[in-house]
């Protein structure tokens, strides 16, 4: 039986699948293990800070830090990189404790001094961005040997699709967010918050101790999403993924994930993610769109999708039938 | 409750203070194991306050508290729930979005190789639930149920968290006889097993049917604890209230009513409400009775036109109205009470007066602001009349206590002097002060000529200012009480008639 | 079939080179398909793989940054579909290209620089500067090669430099601080990384009173149509040509490559012309009105 | 009267406070900060240019502050600004005289307002997300208007409004400061400003005490997105020409960030456009730093960053609590006035509880 509350989530798939098909019929050449290995590898630091993102808005809150972060990490690993004989394993430790430390720091800043996340994140943002100018205004390529190593490990399927080690970190990354969410009591506890963090303090929920994990791990994940960038380009950049918070947030709101909080999946991010790789693919097997044309049509895709889900869920809530409750005495 | 036993917990020079206000002033509250402990005052008092201090919800501003005797200092509800206090606060605290067994289990899901058992959780769930009579499927959302099954799952998590002190803040308020009975059969074995457990509520007929002590709370001060095996009821009203409540005259009313105001004819809505038929006079109160979930709110809610009807016509003095939203009612000069004053009644960060204007402001329009002068005239005088507590007209009306803000909610109608009013359980947390007050207020509304509609789960007070009563079961109009056949027996019946057959 | 990555659509001069890059395939009679990637390398690599997956005959791309093109260029490679760059060379290995279109940016810059040493013919100069956004390489580069052009001239001096992110309004906003800062009689030459923000500043040097061409000396690179007309009217002084048309050269070197297999050299380099007050600029106004910038 | 003026003084205070601090900043770096001449007809100085060049962020604070108040947020006030200027350029083009341009350009960001008023109130999208549509579909529906080019125009009226100055005070400043004026007045003066509040609140409770609050939401992002087409004809009338690709890029943010230095709550509810309109100078102010510090612009968003977070955290409920305690318990340290001694009790025992 379908639970109500998964009823978004089926949605999503439903919509992608059924996307994907008629894509494929106008253009056959979508249905290989090329697009489909492309839709994985291209978008996969894209859906690693989409899981940290949906933590965070499943808490009722927002970090749009995020794109910063990545931009950050992959400026500093590069500089790090040239300038040092590090590891590049320890260099991604390091990376990695730092951005989560950063995570944890605005959570700490959005629990204990009450403000808002929203504009906490936003200095977040600068902040970060702000750093990476500090590190270098220009493009730092990375040569280190050990890249290439993680730059070739990848499957060709037969169809032409390459199958690489990025996406699979992605794969990974739902995985246990949908586990860790789900399945554990921080994840509960994210739940608890979103669905309200009065009543949430008054149930016994550790609010400060949520909030700093949740904004540590969304750091956190954009760090590593920093990293697969940096793999993915093999540069850092500090004007790279300008607003890729509001992709992100796209994402997770497509995948039925509510922005007001404790209400959605992981899962539905991923297909959140596809959706939204699969406009953009597209649009470039279409080529006639122009510039300003394109920026429309994702508007309106966008605004499409959210009516669709609004419509289904209005349809589903309107039936809903009031359950008997009090058997007789 | 012998004195050589010692307390599990003992709160000395409890205070807490608020900006303009004394909430709290050198409160001292002991609990014995084994017993069953009310807390009483009237609205405001600082009840609410007082457990939320206790609990670690509010910091206190000073005083000791010890458990068993250590000295605690919880500070954030979390630690209490760890040293076995278990606490339902006044407005149901639950999360609405998640399902009734995470609701039951947050922060101590049952895990399995360290990650939570969804599976074993909901098998408890059902296990514990059906200790309340309550069967319901407990991975649904929570949202889904209805207030009281909602307090009732409350109830539930708090006694699971409670080893030594459970505390109940006005759990019966939005509860039915039954379900009443069903808390009170669980607190009698928890005091079996030792807990101490306190018992806040506003009727007193509870409080001498299952608490042993109660101490009792005026403007943030104990006035006095009481055995409650050894004094009376007007002992202890008059403690609460500092003065002795004036026996009313159960006169029934007269029947004077005018001419009729309002018809419905086959109003309802499609799997919310049956299609009833329905004729208000002036100077008439109709009350609505039945069990939880009978469709009382429903009625209120589709008359007022919160949620449209789509099917039936409603008259007004003979011409036909259209009842599609509030607004339209209003402009028909309809009020409505609602039940759920947290999230349909107050408008927490407004002050109080802005409040208690704001429905008549909405009426005058947009552009048409009410002149200060009047504005604090009318609040004024409402707070005077209504006895509102409050430190001033300018708090926040979220900062009221419950009874004060229901009081405030009622002053927001009145003074849009309507033709009729729906009150939809008027005196829910309200004091047995203040809930004289009311019952004498709306009769003075009926003979001023209002019509009123009232729906309540209290039976006496329906009985009280009611000439008529309609009954209402499975949202569907069940009969109607006219004049001498109005009595809590017969409206029970009433209600039960239809239990019978449903069992059949 | 030729898939066309282009960086997006930030400005004048990015329209201009989309408009002339769609003639110059259709008068070649070829079907180009198009993908605005919206100033992100992400967009730009998702593009190229899908141009892949289209299996397209070549592609033509204009990179947001010189940097991460290495592993899709791969791709493209063992495809066998020829990569041409426009207007910025990436960091790769050369072989994962056929051929390179552009502009030199540092000699862009360094021809603005030598333009005002001789203006200035040893006279004492303050110089301020207007920098492209910060971080993309066209504001790095000409900055770089103007710093080179008036290396070794020590009467040149630059006092202020901050960005104005390539856009009017910023160059407006940022020169009106430095009137402010320096006081506009301290100031004899602007240089401004592209022709917008010497637009704006032309305006913020009016208001201010002052005469932009004659009491401030303004240079600026990119040659729209806007700083012709304002050079028409002696209000700017000198600006380097950077030509939208990298496709047309491009599309030749494709086409002898795909007919008769000659390989482009790896760098073909566009022209960096200067035009100074000595052009008829009004004529340069027309002709480059209808080229969408 | 006196008496409402004293309570927005109460009100705006600690952002009064923030500016004085940040404009001391300015004078730090830049000692001549606050003169002022008169020169080529029109007043020239660096605090002209920070009320002038926090033109457009204002207008967008004054909607955008409404819009908050409601518990919503408007993040396509950007894009809207594009579209708008986009309008008035083309329109001026074909030949329209200045007033039809504004008036057309107005309009159009009036039915932009609409646009997203309606999803947000009767489809009931919310907010961040039924904006974020336009935001990203809208500057392309600019680009659409000027074909991605700077639609240049060089009509005196037009350019006047963005360029131009009254008795030698910039348009811009006299428009932001009227509009500003209008909209407080209209909402405080009439019952609007507290209805707004109401539905932002509690929208439930608002729609059963009769407010009719679906229309109200969408009037309040009308005013909005009218604030930001008004801000849009300014942006492009000071550069004569309409830039939809960069024109209002990324303003949204600093609208929001003005509003909320201005302390009003994201979370809906009480606000001061007074205040917001502070918050905007504040933020102009921050930018005036960075320009006249001369220093390289890599270290542009790391100073403005900084800043802000300084200033954020000064703000921050918690913080204001700390500082009002320390206030009170170092009264009824000092002498022993009635006041001091009659909150002493009060701040004491808050402080031994923690
Ligand atoms: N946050 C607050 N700020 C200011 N005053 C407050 C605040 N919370 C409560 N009060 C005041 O403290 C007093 C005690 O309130 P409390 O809620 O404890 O009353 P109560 O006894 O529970 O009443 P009721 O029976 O109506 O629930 C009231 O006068 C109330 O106005
Ligand atoms: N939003 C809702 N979705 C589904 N069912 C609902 C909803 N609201 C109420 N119900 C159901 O409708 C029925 C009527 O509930 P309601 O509480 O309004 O009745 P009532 O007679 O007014 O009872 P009382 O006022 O004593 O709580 C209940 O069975 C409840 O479960
Ligand atoms: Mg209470
Ligand atoms: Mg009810």
């Amino acid at each position: 039986m379908i639970r109500s509350t998964h009823l978004p989530l089926v949605v999503t798939i439903l919509t992608f699948l059924a996307a994907f098909v008629l894509c494929s019929g106008q253009y056959p050449a979508m249905m290989s293990t090329r697009v489909v290995a492309n839709l994985l590898t291209d978008n996969a630091f894209l859906g690693i800070v989409a899981v940290g993102m949906t933590f965070v808005i499943l808490s009722g809150g927002i970090d749009l830090s995020v794109g910063s972060v990545i931009a950050f990490t992959g400026v500093f690993l590069a500089v790090i990189l040239r300038d040092t004989s590090i590891h590049p394993l320890a260099a991604f430790a390091l990376v990695l404790a730092m951005t989560i430390a950063f995570g944890a720091a605005m959570g700490a800043i959005i629990h204990y001094l009450d403000m808002p996340a929203f504009i906490v994140t936003l200095a977040g943002m600068f902040l970060a961005r702000g750093l990476a100018y500090v590190l270098s205004t220009d493009s730092v390529p990375i040569t280190h040997e050990f890249y290439d190593v993680l730059q070739s490990l990848y499957w060709k399927a037969p169809g032409g699709g390459r199958f690489r080690l990025t996406g699979m970190v992605m794969l990974a990354t739902f995985i246990i967010g949908m586990v860790v969410a789900h399945r554990t009591r921080f994840g509960q506890n994210v739940y608890a918050l979103g669905g309200g963090a009065q009543t949430a303090r008054l149930m016994g929920v550790p609010l400060a101790s949520t909030t700093i994990g949740i904004y540590a791990l969304s750091g956190g994940l954009a760090g590593l999403a920093g990293i697969v960038f940096s793999l993915y380009t093999s540069a850092g950049y500090s004007l790279a993924t300008v607003g890729v918070e509001l992709d992100a947030i796209a994402a997770v709101v497509i995948g039925g994930t509510l922005l007001s909080g404790g209400s959605g999946f992981v899962a539905g991010t991923f297909f959140g993610i596809l959706i939204m790789g699969l406009i953009q693919t597209y649009i470039v097997f279409d080529g006639t769109l122009s510039s300003w044309w394109t920026k429309i049509v994702i508007g309106g895709l966008l605004f499409a999708f959210i009516l669709l889900q609004k419509g289904l869920t209005w349809a589903t809530t309107a039936r809903r039938k009031p359950l008997i409750d009090f058997a007789a005495p | 409750m012998s004195e050589d036993t010692r307390p599990v917990l003992s709160a000395t020079g409890i205070s807490k203070f608020f900006p303009g206000a004394i909430a709290l002033d050198s409160v001292d509250l002991t609990l014995y194991p084994g017993e069953v402990h009310a807390l009483l005052g009237e609205n405001g008092a600082g009840k609410s306050t007082l457990i939320k201090c206790l609990t670690g919800a509010y910091r206190r501003d000073a005083g000791s508290i010890q458990l068993d005797g250590e000295e605690i200092s919880p500070t954030s509800t979390q630690e209490s729930q760890v040293h076995g206090i278990g606490t339902v606060y006044q407005e149901v605290n639950l999360l609405p979005n998640l399902s009734v067994a995470e609701n039951l289990f947050l922060g101590r899901q049952p895990l399995r190789f360290g990650f939570v058992s969804q599976r074993r959780m909901q098998r408890e769930a059902r296990r514990i639930l059906g200790g309340y009579g309550l069967r319901i499927h407990p991975a649904e959302p929570l949202s889904t149920f209805s207030v009281a099954v909602q307090q009732v799952v409350a109830i539930a998590r708090a006694v699971e968290l409670s080893g030594k002190v459970l505390i109940l803040d006005e759990p019966t308020a939005s509860l039915d006889r039954d379900e009443v009975e069903m808390l009170f059969k669980v607190i009698r074995q928890l005091k079996e097993r030792g807990l101490a457990i306190v018992f806040i509520t506003h009727f007193l007929d509870q409080v001498f049917e299952i608490c042993d002590r109660a101490t009792v709370l005026r403007n943030g001060r104990v006035v006095g604890t009481r055995e409650l095996a050894h004094s009376s009821q007007t002992d202890v009203v008059h403690l609460m209230l500092g003065r002795q409540l004036e026996s009313r005259v159960q006169d029934r009313a007269p029947q004077t009513a005018g001419k009729t105001l309002l018809e419905f004819k086959g109003i309802g809505r499609k799997g919310m409400l049956e299609p009833f038929d329905l004729a208000i006079r002036e100077g008439e109160v109709v009350g609505l009775a039945g069990l939880l979930g009978s469709g009382r709110t429903e009625t209120a809610n589709l008359i007022f036109g919160a949620v449209p009807a789509d099917q039936g016509e409603a008259w007004l003095r003979d011409q036909k109205i259209a009842l599609t939203s509030p607004r339209d009612a209003i402009r028909h000069r309809f009020g409505l009470c609602p039940e759920d004053r947290k999230t349909d009644g107050i408008v927490g960060d407004l002050s109080v007066r802005e409040n208690i204007i704001l429905a008549l402001q909405a009426r005058q329009g947009w552009f048409r602001p009410l002149n200060k002068a009047k504005v604090n005239e009318l609040a004024e005088a409402y707070v005077k009349a209504l006895d509102i507590r409050l430190a001033s007209l300018d708090m926040p009306i979220r900062f009221l206590s419950g009874g004060n803000q229901q009081k405030a909610l009622l002053a927001r109608w009145l003074a849009t002097n309507p033709d009729f009013l729906i009150l939809d359980e008027p005196t829910r947390g309200i004091d047995v002060g203040a809930h004289a007050e009311i019952i004498a207020l709306i009769e003075g509304l009926r003979e001023k000529g209002m019509a009123l509609l009232v729906a309540s789960s209290e039976l006496e007070e329906l009985v009280a200012y009611s000439t008529r009563v309609v009954v209402l079961r499975d949202r569907r109009q069940v009969c109607e009480l006219h004049g001498e056949d109005i009595s809590t027996r017969n409206i029970v019946a009433a209600i039960a008639q239809g239990h019978l057959e449903e069992v059949a | 079939t030729i898939g066309f990555s282009q960086i997006g659509s930030e400005s004048g001069w990015r329209a201009a080179e989309t408009t002339v890059t769609k003639q110059e395939a259709e008068k070649r009679g070829i079907d180009l398909k198009f993908a605005d990637a919206q100033q992100k390398q992400e967009n730009q690599i998702k593009a190229i793989r899908s141009f892949i997956a289209q299996d397209v005959d070549a592609i033509l791309l204009a990179p947001v940054v010189a940097t991460g093109w290495d592993e899709v260029l791969e791709e493209a490679k063992d495809a066998e579909i020829p990569v041409l760059l426009l207007d910025r060379t990436v960091d790769a290995s050369e072989d994962l290209y056929l051929t390179a279109v552009t502009s030199d940016l540092v000699h862009e810059g360094e021809v603005a620089g030598k333009w005002l040493v001789e203006e200035m013919a040893g006279k004492p100069c303050n110089v301020v500067e207007l920098q492209g956004t910060t971080g993309s390489s066209p504001a790095i580069d000409r900055k770089k090669g103007f710093e080179q052009g008036i290396a070794g001239h020590d009467n040149l001096k630059i006092i202020r430099s901050q960005t104005g992110d390539f856009t009017r309004s910023q160059g407006k906003v940022v020169m009106e601080s430095f009137l402010k800062a320096e006081g506009g009689a301290n100031i004899c030459a602007l240089y401004a990384h592209n022709d917008d923000m010497a637009v704006g500043a032309i305006q913020a040097i009016k208001e201010a009173g002052l005469k932009p061409g004659q009491d401030i000396k303004i240079v600026s690179i990119d040659s729209v149509p806007d700083i012709h007309l304002a050079m028409a009217a002696g209000e700017a002084n000198a600006t380097i040509e950077l030509t939208p048309n990298m496709a047309g050269p491009a599309l030749d070197a494709l086409e002898a490559y795909l007919s008769s297999g000659t390989t482009p050299p790896k760098w073909i380099q566009t022209e960096s012309r200067l035009y100074t007050l000595k052009d008829d600029n009004q004529a340069v106004y027309e002709a480059k009105k209808g080229l969408g910038y | 009267m006196t008496h409402g003026l004293q309570a927005t003084l109460r009100r705006v205070a600690p952002q009064l406070m923030i500016l004085a601090a940040v404009l001391l900043l300015n004078v730090i770096v830049f000692p001549d900060f606050f003169r002022i001449e008169f020169q080529n007809g029109r007043l020239f100085g660096n605090l002209v240019d920070v009320f002038n060049r926090g033109a457009p962020t204002a207008l967008l604070c004054i909607g955008m502050t409404l819009v908050i108040a409601t518990r919503g947020i408007d993040l396509s006030v950007g894009a809207v600004m594009a579209i708008a200027g986009a309008t008035a350029a083309s329109l001026v083009a074909d030949g329209s005289g200045w007033v039809t341009a504004l008036l057309g350009a107005l309009a159009v960001g009036v039915l932009c307002g609409l646009w997203n008023g309606v999803l947000v109130a009767v489809l009931r999208i919310q907010p961040i997300v039924a904006t974020l549509v336009l935001m990203v579909a809208g500057r392309g529906i600019a680009q659409l208007i000027t074909e991605g080019t700077i639609l240049t125009f060089v009509n005196p009226g037009l350019i006047h409004l963005g360029a131009g100055t009254v008795l030698g005070v910039p348009t811009p400043i006299l428009i932001w400061i009227g509009l500003g004026a209008l909209i407080t007045l209209g909402v405080r003066r009439t019952a609007l400003g507290m209805l707004v509040e109401a539905i932002g609140i509690n929208e439930s409770s608002s729609r059963l005490a009769g407010i009719n609050s679906r229309v109200l939401l969408i009037c309040v992002y009308l005013v909005t997105g009218f604030c930001a087409a008004l801000a849009g004809v300014i942006v492009a009338a000071d550069i004569k020409g309409a830039d939809a690709n960069n024109a209002g890029l990324w303003l949204e943010l600093d609208a929001i960030l003005a509003v909320v230095i201005g302390g009003n709550s994201l979370l809906g509810g009480r606000f001061s456009i007074v205040a917001s309109l502070i918050g905007a100078l504040i933020i102009q102010s921050v930018n005036s730093v960075i320009l006249l510090s001369g220093l390289p612009p890599e270290f542009n968003l790391v100073i403005k960053a900084l800043i802000i977070i300084a200033i954020l955290v000064i703000q921050s409920p918690t913080v204001k609590h700390a500082l009002y305690i320390l206030r009170a318990s170092a009264e009824s340290a000092g002498v022993d006035t009635p006041a001091a001694s009659a909150s002493a009790p009060l701040a004491k025992s808050t402080e031994t509880a923690r």
